[in-house]
């Protein structure tokens, strides 16, 4: 969770800018150089944005649930919407536009699997950027956690390329945790052995993800475009380089950065992420009470590395 | 009359609904569910793991019908929704006392 | 004891959980369910696919009441779910044998 | 046959399942559903804000037994399922008169 989170409050100041607006690669930091006007100015550096706060509305109910509940997770998510739940001082200062209007459906009474616009065009990043705690905290098989990262989608993100994208994401994510020597490969080799029985994500997969493509993005808002992006950050040797790759492409930088920093922290621990930028992370306090950042010792052991467990931080 | 409760495989659903519109029966209600049982989902090879809830993602099919009508709807769902594997699902027969359709107070087997 | 189980529209739920608390019945489950029937929902063209929506969304409440109580449960959420339009959904009595509460092993109405 | 059916607290699901394992029962079905109850969910005041949520996550259990077995089956559910606490949920016992496996066509207890 640190290094979405970290990785988060990293691309905030960054946001919806052309790539060729940003600073040098390397001072593309959680601080950015004195003279970039950042996106968000009266938002405090290190604060995580939408992405965090939702990923964290996610890992609090599963938490609690022991399992996916997908209305209890929508009652979470009206609480952020509302109250600022899981955001840094209750204030939310950013919401993708899919997601507001499938909060407002809840709302009204929707059940949780209508509440999701699902026209081709409505496949924005906001149910992937969030879906990571599914992988960390799920306690079912590979069937049981694709299903239910297509029911976490559907809340917000109904089309089928949203619900794809969010699987094979958390197949990625498990893959790491599992210290796979081919996460990525092996998470699409057990995806299509599942949708053997399920042809219109197998359709979807291969016509439209094309999950063996070279890595490559443009760090859009599009789904699609935001998990090749994140893929293509990821093959950076460090958590550090990984968040600069992210955002180095500009546009969505906080959620191509979150999308990514969630893999980066699986594949190199908590001590893998720089201690500037956990210094600078805010929200602590929420954290500690989640049981992901713990003061006593200092290097937070919330993130541990290649150790899963059923207290995955 | 009696409640017809099927727990079937997801992608049956279609045939289902079709065998039981050719039998004059169109009104159902649908519940996603998980089902666990002995055929365990699709196993990897994973070590180490605590990972244990595997499940399947099924439907659940509730048609409330008729007395005289129970029967072949039951076979109607038990053949349409067969494949011959493992985790087909089974349906369950159970009796109801009364029905009424809300639009227009009816009780009874008119309410179906 | 009996379970009453309604299937309404979405909606509707607030105001039959409030006809329902007036009658001093605070206890219930709902479920997120698919209902389809003589009312068709509408019909999406996917890409070529033949897949048509042809369900709407509704939810399945379900209590269970005292033998005494059956009725006027039903009348409650039957006045309440009433839009009288088609679709308004139904409401079924099943006969229950036994209630436990499991915090205190309580058994039968006191489980209630 | 009777249909054993429990709603309770949803991270209890893991125990339960094991325990009736334990006594030999491994297929069931599990519905997530929302309960509402004389126990509220917790109410905040907030920001001005008048939202509250009124129900707790909970999962429902079915699972069809010989009758023989509906006893000790509700035994395990409510020895496990049980925290002490306010909303650990309750156990119903419906009568069934048929069981079908769709697969092979086995009627009654067979079925099961």
């Amino acid at each position: 969770m640190l290094g979405l989170l970290v990785g988060d409050a990293c691309g905030v100041p960054y946001e919806f800018r052309d790539p060729r607006d940003l600073p040098l690669f390397e001072q593309l930091e959680m601080q950015p150089p004195k003279r970039f006007a950042r996106s968000y100015a009266h938002v405090k550096l290190g604060t995580w944005s939408d992405d965090g706060a939702q990923a964290l509305c996610l890992y609090a109910s599963m938490r609690e649930c022991g399992m996916y509940h997908a209305q209890d997770y929508a009652a979470r998510l009206i609480k952020w919407h509302d109250r600022g739940y899981m955001a840094v001082d209750h204030y939310v200062f950013d919401i993708g536009n899919q997601t507001s209007t499938a909060i407002g459906r809840l709302k009204q009474g929707t059940p949780t699997r209508y509440s999701g616009l699902s026209g081709e065009r409505n496949n924005g990043n906001g149910a992937l950027m969030r879906c990571l705690p599914l992988a960390l905290l799920h306690q079912g098989n590979d069937v049981a956690l694709v299903y239910e990262a297509h029911a976490q989608a559907r809340l917000t993100h109904a089309h089928i390329r949203s619900q794809v994208c969010c699987a094979l994401y958390c197949l990625w994510a498990r893959r790491e945790m599992q210290q796979h020597t081919s996460p990525w490969e092996s998470a699409i080799a057990t995806l299509r052995a599942i949708y053997r029985r399920d042809p219109p994500a197998l359709h979807e997969l291969d016509t439209h993800i094309r999950p063996e493509r070279r890595a490559d993005g443009k760090g859009t808002g599009y789904v699609l475009d935001s998990l090749h992006s994140a893929r293509w950050a990821c093959l950076g040797p460090n958590y550090e380089t990984i968040i600069k790759r992210a955002i180095s492409l500009g546009n969505d930088t906080d959620t191509t950065a979150c999308i990514a920093g969630g893999i980066a922290g699986l594949r190199h621990g908590a001590q893998g992420i720089p201690a500037r930028w956990l210094e600078l992370l805010r929200g602590k306090e929420e954290l500690k009470r989640l049981g992901i950042w713990h003061d006593s010792s200092h290097a937070p052991n919330g993130l541990h590395q290649h150790q899963p467990s059923t207290t995955h931080v | 009359m009696k409640l017809v409760k099927a727990v079937i495989k997801p992608f049956k659903l279609e045939e289902v609904k079709e065998a039981l519109a050719d039998i004059g029966i169109e009104g159902m209600t649908v519940t996603e569910v998980k089902g666990f049982g002995r055929q365990k989902g699709h196993t990897e090879i994973y070590r180490g793991s605590e990972y244990t809830v595997d499940f399947l993602p099924k439907v659940m099919v509730e048609i409330v019908v008729d007395d005289a009508d129970a029967e072949k709807t039951t076979d109607a769902i038990v053949k349409a929704a067969k494949t011959g594997k493992i985790g087909d699902g089974k349906v369950f027969v159970i009796p109801v006392e009364s029905a009424t359709r809300i639009r227009t107070d009816e009780t009874g087997p008119e309410a179906l």
